[in-house]
């Protein structure tokens, strides 16, 4: 299937590897990514904090972008808080008629109009949903038979909107590890919150959250994530050496696609315990 | 059509459909109860003990009047009684009609039922699959699935459905493609499309294709079993048998939340030492899979810390529940009582409560035995059990926050969820099909004054379907509804079933004892008069005795604070008066009483003549309320004497005084009542900003009155919601140690803290202190939460001071009852019989039975109006064979059974000078049997004979 | 002389009074269960825990309200949202109090007020955030050389990653200045 | 009150008989009740006496007890005869009145009870031996009363007392309105009396006695006694547990019994007014012998012996008295109260109950509370009861 692109800000930073292993994945996958045109910042936590109406400016020109393309298709985002900004303000402007009309008029002189009708899907919401998990097991023969893998999903794409997962005791990536021969560890963690961007504020909230969730995952060869914040707060406040490697990375890997495209070497954790088990 | 016999449908067999069949078939009516699931005893059937006596006391339910008419066995293993037809495994098809005219269609479920009825879910998600395949299983559907439409199609060709729920998309085939081939392969098969809401379009274009319905997701289970119980009641109408009754009482009951269902924040079903309470209630049961020992469920291992978690979908938005579930504080309660004294290993048992709601009478004293023994109470609600600390070899760990937001942690080897109720599926189906009145959440609302009246006439309901209900309130609530189907059957004038001793046999017995056809009602208030009404229309003369100049007790004050209860209490007051079987005696008491219960000669005589007798609200004067009169004066007014076979006493009660004094013309200190009238006369300025302080619980819930009122925080919450009302910018503090606001009345509780009304609790020992002067009031505290003293300046300060009854103790002897450790009523069994003592001929309700509104104090009228009307309509009663019956051959007079009769059943004829039995008292217990030094005391089905062939049996063992 | 200093700038800001207002009437419903404190991942951190946050805000204890970094440590997780039970959109309010502490320009948040200047300064002259120049920028406003240091070993790292964006392209008067214009207009 | 007789002519039985003769000659009594003799008979039984000159055949102290005076005693009472009886009563005879009293069957109030220490009982056959030793009984009571009221004693001379009096754990009166304390006293001397009750006074006042004071030794005594009878029933109930522990046991026990009865006739608490050993419940039909000797084996005729003690020692559970007229009874030697005393003593402390002990206790069984036996009714809950 095919689906807009909106990689966000830290997808072309520090996160850069997880934008390249999602284009990737996806084309391995054989279905179509299509970026959003002149797409900007989606406001992060700041515009929330200082600027509340900003706060749905900015991710509802992007949303105007996506309607532009005029393709129906939803809009898949690998960045969890992006993804939050984006589906709250669509949410918003959608049940809010006032604030699409005030949105609107902002917008106009740039030539774009919003009016909500765009679906904002998480990346993991489209893996687990529109088939992926098949293709995966498919076209993995079972490669990372071996690996126990823990699946840290965070929180904000599974909370507030609760679209495809539980949000407490989430699932959706079970299925997709086990695709790829990969034993999931049985964790609870998966859903706790590694301390987001107070984190980067507050070092010390960070490094004991992130202690807390690390600890449950000595057992694992590696922790798979689908959000560039826990990524960074994973890899960043770890004092034991644990590898954490970004959900399209491992399914990459598991499809026996070469680690440089996947941009297995900007990791900051050592992932090479699991990539010395997929070397062919 | 006039000597036909009237019949009423009963739906639901739990307790309040039991309770309202039975009071229906002691009344000579026939019964139709219908229950869905192959046993009656609904819930209750789960529940071991009852709280106080902490035993089972369900078949105290069994009528007292003509006992041999019903299997006297344990409820829990069935029901059975010659008026009464059940049908469990039986689905409801259809009801149609009128008061006196409902033609009602049924289908037992083995007769072509749910089982006959298959059902295919195709979706490729498997969560949807296995989801949606337990709830249609759990209701009988057999149920396949398949994960595409190819496979469907392999089913559908294999064998037949009848309904195929449907995913729209799906890799390969769509659900549109499958839904076309499936009618070529069978065209009579019912398709409902299954479609996130983005592809409804898609749904309703389906349809036009021939699906039957759709469904969007995320569904909400009622909405799919609704959805396929349409369309099966559709497919086996034709079978169903058919039916015709003059009335129905719907008691279809509430189901338990599931608690795994949602977040599952406590891990339900995942960690094995999580537990509901009704699992639980089977672990601590003798009978249940630990025998006599208390086990971990999966370890085997003893069981020495416990937790209990409150609110377990109750009061939780997160969960579509906001209201509160009445029934769960009590419940765990009791189970950390009994887990507490019954197993001496339980070192820990913890109940996290947010308020403990311990309302009514017996409630508190029963939280407070339980902290005696032990039990640890602890206002918190656990959040989650927390990620990270897997329950392990040491326990699970239960992290809180005490007040001042300090961490705490204990581990416990079981947590013990309390769920709540919550509407059912079958309810809102049939409150859609018949178009009744429902609330936000789905239960029946009653109508307003009507106990158990629907806008439906001649459709009663009652127990849970009316919200979530303790024992006590479903069983009074469906003898209130027995009652109202009674007039529909008597004003569509059927005839009751004639009793079969009277018909065969009356001439030849001479143990029977019969009842004066009349009833005496003691107390003129709202309770007494709803009573006398209904038992006069239904054809019995009533006195009513009112110690007053007039009618109407404490409506009289509080006719304003309620909406519509003015107008209520003029239809109400002109019905009475204007009735010709009652005859109304104001201004007067009961004497004394001669002659054995049921022949009860009394004597009625005027009260003295002091200015106080006109004023009905002080307590001291309703407390004097069937005291000796003083015979010095009013020697004019002759005395009364009244022949009466029951009695009912509805003497009430008032606002108990506040145990401190108050300031004379005190500066803005009153009590809730003083309050109200201030309120209602406008004495008080609500349009302008006031500083109002109220404090809950003042002399009640503490030694001396240890009861919970009840009425309390809902009138407090009442009065704060005025003030604010009144005046946005109004500051209201209420003071309180647990907002008592079960059931549906929790909103308004979360209406007044909406209104910006600020709650501050407090416990016994850390009053908040109020002080008053010429200047108004100060109030003083610390608030637990922000651990800062606090105060504030008040208008005003209400002291709820709560309900004492007025009933006098003299009284209550002089017709064998008594006054319970609270001063109420002493009812035979608080939970089974609430409104009768254990001579069933003696009946109480309103507040001198126990502490309640309007509303229950309307049900409990009506309650005891349905015994007395069933008492009145037999003539004669004779002992059964589970009665106990005299040898007067054997006899030699000793009276060692009638001091040891616990239920004055026993005593000496004065004609004959032999022993009798008063079949209406007798419980059959035997205690008179053993005490009896010549084997002259027998109960009948109890005989000697099994015994002695026990014993031959051992001493004649081979050698 | 707190107290009155946040009262003061307080009324001067009859917007962030009525906000204030607002957050005070989301979480009216509050009965101070303890789920949100229970449930904060953050909450070993805070000052005071969210339930005392909302018994503050309920009671007009402004002062202990903004004393306290409660708000600050909120990490946007949800969670207390999520488990509620009287589904009180508490994540936003946090995250409402945050902008109420920033509008009042208090000392004690000038830090964060810096960080997320920088951070919507480099939106508005980027359309996207450059993380470099927006720390470079946040470091040169704070005015604490300590500041910088703290961050220096993940900069490092990042850079050695090829993560950090070194060239600064330059794009006028600002990329999204006029939208952002625009906004600031239509919300007044 | 404490008052005292002087000891005449060295003659314990005539002083008491004088004091008899002198309430029935003021009228303090219209009729006296006091074990005597038939004409020159050794054997003892109560009589009732209303003529002051029909003394001198009494035996008030004694080792005969053939018959416990307790149903007597309800005999006489069952209703108002307008007339004031003085009863002269062991502690066990009081006792089984007290019960009787309790059951309806007697009623105390045209009675005044005079208790007295117990001096006693022999067994029949050695009572026959004991009254046949010399020519004139009245030496040898004489000399059984020096004896057993000085200290604690099992025998007398060659005789032992009987089980039942050796191991009796109250042998002083209790409930009487007047007892007669002889333990420990200077019998020779004098014979203290005390009143216990208002009306034990007023009797004791008409005989215008002098003022006495309870024997020294007496508490001393009675310590002593309570100690080795304590032991005694120890040991007794060791050995009844060894002897009837099992049914097989139980059957030898009674192997030697022919269904007579005699036990449940003497027994003062067997009460039941028609006992169920006499009704069709055990009827059977020949048929049913037939079968159970074909079931069983064998059927002992007649049968149901076991049944038949078993059905009284749970009748009589809480009341028996402990007199151990059964046993005295028993024409078959089978010492009968020695397990009746055994197994009702260990009953009775399960409702703390003791027969005869207060006029007010109610029997057990014609009360029922919830607390009790909480094991059986499946009240676990004490608390909420």
């Amino acid at each position: 299937m095919d689906y807009l692109y909106y990689p966000g800000c830290s997808l072309e930073g520090t996160a850069k590897e997880y934008d390249i292993s999602c284009r990737a994945l996806f084309e391995a996958l054989e279905d179509r990514l299509t970026e959003i045109p002149d797409w900007t910042c989606c406001g992060a936590t700041a515009a929330q904090c200082v600027d509340p109406f900003l706060s749905v400016v900015l991710p509802a020109r992007n949303l105007a972008l996506a309607e532009k393309t005029d393709t129906g298709l939803d809009v898949l985002v690998p960045c969890s808080a992006c993804y939050l900004n984006l589906k709250k303000a669509r949410q918003d402007l959608w049940e809010n008629n006032a604030l699409r009309a005030q949105v609107n008029q902002v917008l106009e002189e740039d030539g774009l109009a919003v009016n909500a009708s765009v679906r904002v899907r998480h990346l993991l919401d489209v893996l687990t949903r529109d088939g992926a998990v098949d293709r995966v097991a498919q076209l993995s023969e079972n490669r990372m038979k071996g690996l126990v893998i823990a699946p840290y999903y965070g929180c904000q794409c599974l909370r507030p909107y609760v679209e495809f997962d539980d949000p407490e005791q989430p699932r959706s990536m079970d299925a997709l590890i086990r695709a790829t021969g990969a034993d999931v560890l049985a964790w609870d963690m998966g859903a706790v919150c590694c301390g987001a961007s107070t984190a980067t504020t507050k070092p010390q909230v960070g490094k004991e959250l992130v202690g807390r969730i690390l600890d449950q995952a000595k057992t694992a060869h590696a922790v798979v994530t689908v959000c560039p914040m826990c990524q960074m707060n994973l890899e960043r406040f770890q004092s034991r050496s644990v590898p954490v490697v970004y959900l399209p990375q491992f399914l990459g890997l598991s499809l026996g696609m070469p680690a440089e495209s996947l941009g297995c070497g900007m990791n900051l954790s050592d992932i090479r315990p699991v990539l010395s088990r997929v070397a062919p | 059509m006039t000597d036909q016999i009237g019949k009423t449908l009963v739906i639901g067999g739990g307790i309040s459909g039991i309770r309202a069949s039975l009071d229906l078939a002691q009344a000579g009516y026939q019964v139709l109860l219908l229950e869905q699931s192959d046993r009656v005893g609904g819930l209750l059937s789960q529940l071991d003990t009852q709280f106080p006596t902490s035993t089972c006391g369900m078949c105290r339910m069994l009528p007292m009047m003509e006992r041999d008419r019903v299997d006297q066995q344990c409820l829990r293993r069935g029901l059975s009684h010659d008026n009464i037809e059940i049908c469990v495994s039986t689905d409801l098809i259809s009801l149609k009609g009128d008061p006196g005219n409902f033609s009602v269609s049924f289908l037992s479920q083995t007769d072509g039922g749910r089982d006959d009825c298959p059902v295919l879910v195709v979706d490729d998600e498997k969560i949807v699959r296995d989801s949606m395949k337990e709830w249609l299983s759990e209701e009988g559907y057999p149920v396949q699935t398949a994960d595409s439409a190819a496979e469907a199609l392999n089913l559908l060709a294999e064998g037949s459905f009848k309904v195929m729920l449907t995913d729209i998309k799906m890799p390969g085939m769509d659900g549109v493609t499958l839904l076309t081939r499936a009618k070529e392969i069978q065209p009579d098969l019912a398709v409902v499309m299954m479609t996130a809401y983005a592809a409804v379009d898609t749904a309703v274009e389906a349809m036009k294709q021939g699906a039957l319905d759709y469904l969007v997701k995320p569904f909400d289970p009622d909405a799919v079993l609704q959805m396929v119980d349409r369309i099966f009641k559709d497919a086996v109408a034709e079978n169903a048998r058919k039916d015709t009754v003059d009335a129905v009482i719907l008691a279809s009951g509430a189901t338990f939340f599931q608690p795994n269902l949602g977040i599952n924040p406590y891990g339900y079903g995942r960690i094995p030492g999580v537990v509901t309470n009704l699992e639980f209630e089977r672990m601590l049961s003798h009978a249940g899979p630990g025998g006599m020992d208390l086990v971990h469920p999966v370890t085997g291992r003893p069981v020495t810390r416990i937790a209990w978690f409150q609110c377990v979908g109750s009061r939780d938005i997160q969960t579509g529940t906001p209201f509160c579930s009445s029934t769960c504080c009590m419940i765990s309660v009791k189970q950390s009582l009994l887990a507490k004294t019954m197993y001496p290993q339980v070192t820990e048992a913890c109940v996290f409560y947010m308020d403990l709601r311990t309302w009514g009478k017996a409630s508190d004293d029963y939280a407070r035995q339980a902290k005696k023994a032990g039990v640890r109470f602890v206002r918190a609600r656990v959040h989650s059990l927390a990620p990270g600390l897997k329950e392990n070899d040491t326990g699970i760990p239960v992290v809180w926050l005490d007040p001042s937001g300090d961490r705490r942690e204990s581990l416990f080897d079981l947590v013990v969820l309390a769920p709540g109720q919550h509407p059912d599926a079958f309810l809102s189906g049939f409150a859609k099909d018949q178009e009744l009145t429902t609330d936000d959440w789905g239960f029946v609302r009653p109508e307003p004054f009507l106990s158990g009246h629907t806008n439906r006439p001649g459709i009663f309901v009652c127990g849970g379907a009316t919200g979530p209900r303790d024992i006590h309130d479903s069983v009074t609530g469906a003898s209130a509804a027995a009652l109202s189907a009674m007039q529909v059957m008597a004003s569509a004038g059927r005839q009751t079933v004639q009793n079969p001793e009277k018909t065969e046999s009356t001439g030849l017995r001479s143990d029977g004892v019969s009842l004066f056809p009349g009833a005496l009602v003691i107390g003129g208030g709202i309770a007494g008069m709803a009573a006398a009404l209904a038992i006069a229309d239904q054809g019995f003369d009533v006195d009513l005795v009112e110690k007053t100049d007039h009618l109407g007790g404490n409506l009289v004050w509080l006719q304003t604070a309620i909406e519509g209860a003015g107008s209520f209490l003029e239809e109400q007051t002109a019905a009475v008066q204007g009735h010709d079987r009652i005859r109304i005696h104001t201004r007067t008491c009961v004497a004394d009483t001669m002659g054995r219960p049921g022949q009860w000669n009394t004597r009625l005589t005027p009260v003295k003549d002091t200015a106080e007798n006109t004023d009905a609200d002080r307590p001291e004067q309703l407390a004097e309320n069937g005291s000796p009169p003083d015979k010095s004066s009013g020697g004019k007014s002759p005395d009364v004497q009244v022949r009466h076979g029951v009695v009912v006493l509805a003497v009430g009660g008032a606002e108990a005084s506040p145990d401190r004094p108050l300031p004379d013309n005190g500066p803005g200190i009153y009590t809730q009542q003083q309050f109200q009238q201030a309120l209602d006369q406008d004495a008080i300025d609500t349009g302008s900003p006031l500083h109002v302080a109220m404090f809950q619980c003042q002399g009640s819930r503490e030694p001396g009155r240890d009861y919970c009122s009840r009425i309390c925080c809902p009138r407090s919450l009442d009065q704060a919601l005025r003030l604010k009302a009144g005046h946005p910018d109004s500051r209201v503090v209420i003071f309180y140690r647990d907002m008592m606001t079960p059931g549906l009345s929790e909103s308004a509780y979360t209406e007044a803290r909406k209104a910006g009304v600020v709650f501050v609790p407090y416990e016994p020992g850390n009053t908040p202190e109020l002080a008053a002067d010429n200047t108004g009031c100060r109030v003083n505290w610390t608030d637990p939460i922000l651990g800062r003293a606090m105060e504030m300046a008040a208008d005003y300060a209400v002291l709820a001071t709560g309900i004492q009854p007025g009933l006098s103790r003299d009284l209550a002897r002089l017709f064998g009852a008594d006054l319970d450790r609270s001063g109420f009523f002493d009812q035979a069994d608080i939970k089974w019989r609430p409104v009768e003592a254990m001579d069933p001929r003696v009946l109480a309700c309103g507040i001198c039975l126990e502490p309640g509104n309007l509303a229950l104090t309307l049900a409990s009228a009506r309650a005891a109006a349905a015994k007395a009307v069933s008492l009145l309509s037999r003539e004669t009663f004779f002992p059964g064979k589970d009665t106990a019956r005299v040898r007067s051959a054997f006899c030699s007079l000793c009276q060692i059974c009638i001091d040891a009769c616990p239920f004055n059943a026993r005593f000496i004829d004065p004609e004959t000078r032999t022993l009798k039995v008063d079949p209406l008292a007798c419980q059959g217990c035997g205690i008179c049997a053993a005490a009896c030094p010549s084997g002259a005391a027998v109960v009948t089905d109890r005989s000697l004979a099994p015994m002695i062939k026990t014993i031959h049996a051992v001493l004649n063992q081979p050698l | 002389m707190h107290l009155t200093d946040i009262r003061e700038k307080l009324a001067a800001r009859p917007d962030l009074t009525r906000q204030l207002a607002q957050v005070k009437e989301q979480v009216a419903t509050c009965i101070q269960c303890g789920t949100c404190s229970g449930s904060c991942p953050n909450a070993g951190f805070m000052d005071m825990t969210p339930r005392r946050m909302w018994r503050a805000v309920l009671t007009d204890r402004v002062d202990m309200v903004f004393s306290s970094q409660t708000f600050m440590l909120c990490a946007s997780c949800y969670v207390c949202t999520l488990r509620c039970p009287r589904g009180l959109p508490l994540t936003g309010a946090m995250a409402e109090l945050k902008q109420v502490a920033f509008g009042l320009n208090l000392d004690r948040f000038k830090r964060s007020t810096l960080f997320y200047k920088a951070f919507m300064d480099n939106i508005r002259q980027y359309g996207r955030v450059r993380e470099t120049e927006m720390m470079a920028r946040y470091f040169l406003a704070v005015k604490d050389p300590r500041v910088p240091m703290s961050y220096t070993g993940m900069g490092i790292k990042l850079m050695a990653k090829h993560k950090l964006h070194p060239h600064l392209p330059t794009w006028g008067p600002g990329r999204l200045a006029p939208l952002f214009d625009r906004a600031k207009q239509q919300e007044r | 009150m404490i008052a005292s007789i002087q000891t005449k002519d060295h003659s314990i039985t005539r002083t008491l008989q004088d004091f008899f003769a002198g309430m029935l000659k003021t009228g303090a009594a219209d009729a006296v009740l006091v074990p005597s003799r038939m004409s020159d008979s050794p054997y003892v039984k109560p009589c009732l006496i209303a003529s002051h000159d029909r003394l001198d055949r009494t035996v008030p102290l004694g080792p005969g007890f053939f018959v416990n005076a307790g149903p007597m005693m309800s005999r006489l009472t069952r209703t108002r005869a307008g007339s004031t009886l003085v009863a002269w009563l062991r502690p066990c005879e009081i006792r089984a009145f007290v019960e009787l009293t309790k059951l309806r069957q007697g009623a105390r109030e045209e009675v005044v009870i005079i208790g007295m220490d117990c001096p006693m009982a022999l067994s029949r056959t050695d009572y026959d031996d004991w009254a046949g030793q010399g020519n004139d009984m009245s030496d040898d009571v004489e000399k059984w009363i020096q004896t057993v009221y000085q200290k604690p004693v099992t025998q007398v001379d060659a005789w032992p007392v009987s089980r039942a009096c050796q191991v009796c754990d109250a042998p002083y009166p209790v409930n009487a309105d007047v007892s007669v304390m002889l333990l420990g006293g200077d019998l020779d001397r004098e014979i203290a009396l005390r009143a216990d009750t208002e009306k034990g006074e007023k009797l004791l006042a008409e005989m215008d006695l002098s003022e006495g004071q309870e024997p020294e030794r007496r508490k001393a005594l009675l310590a002593d006694l309570e100690t080795e009878r304590t032991e005694a029933f120890q040991a007794m109930d060791e050995e009844m547990l060894d002897q009837t522990g099992s049914i097989e046991s139980l059957n030898r026990f009674f192997s030697a019994c022919v269904n007579c009865y005699n036990c449940r006739s003497v027994c003062p608490v067997c009460y039941c007014k028609e006992c169920v050993f006499n009704t069709d419940a055990v009827a059977y039909a020949p048929t049913q012998y037939l079968s159970w000797a074909d079931k069983w084996g064998q059927v002992s005729l007649p049968n149901d012996t076991v049944f038949f003690h078993l059905t009284r020692l749970a009748h009589i559970g809480c009341t028996c008295v402990g007199c151990g007229q059964c046993t005295l009874a028993c024409p078959s030697h089978i010492p009968v109260s020695d397990l009746f005393i055994s197994v009702t003593r260990n009953a009775r402390k399960a409702f703390d109950y003791v027969p005869g002990r207060d006029d007010a206790e109610p029997l057990p069984l014609s009360v029922f509370q919830e607390s009790e036996f909480t094991d059986i009714v499946g009240m676990g809950n004490k608390e909420a009861t």
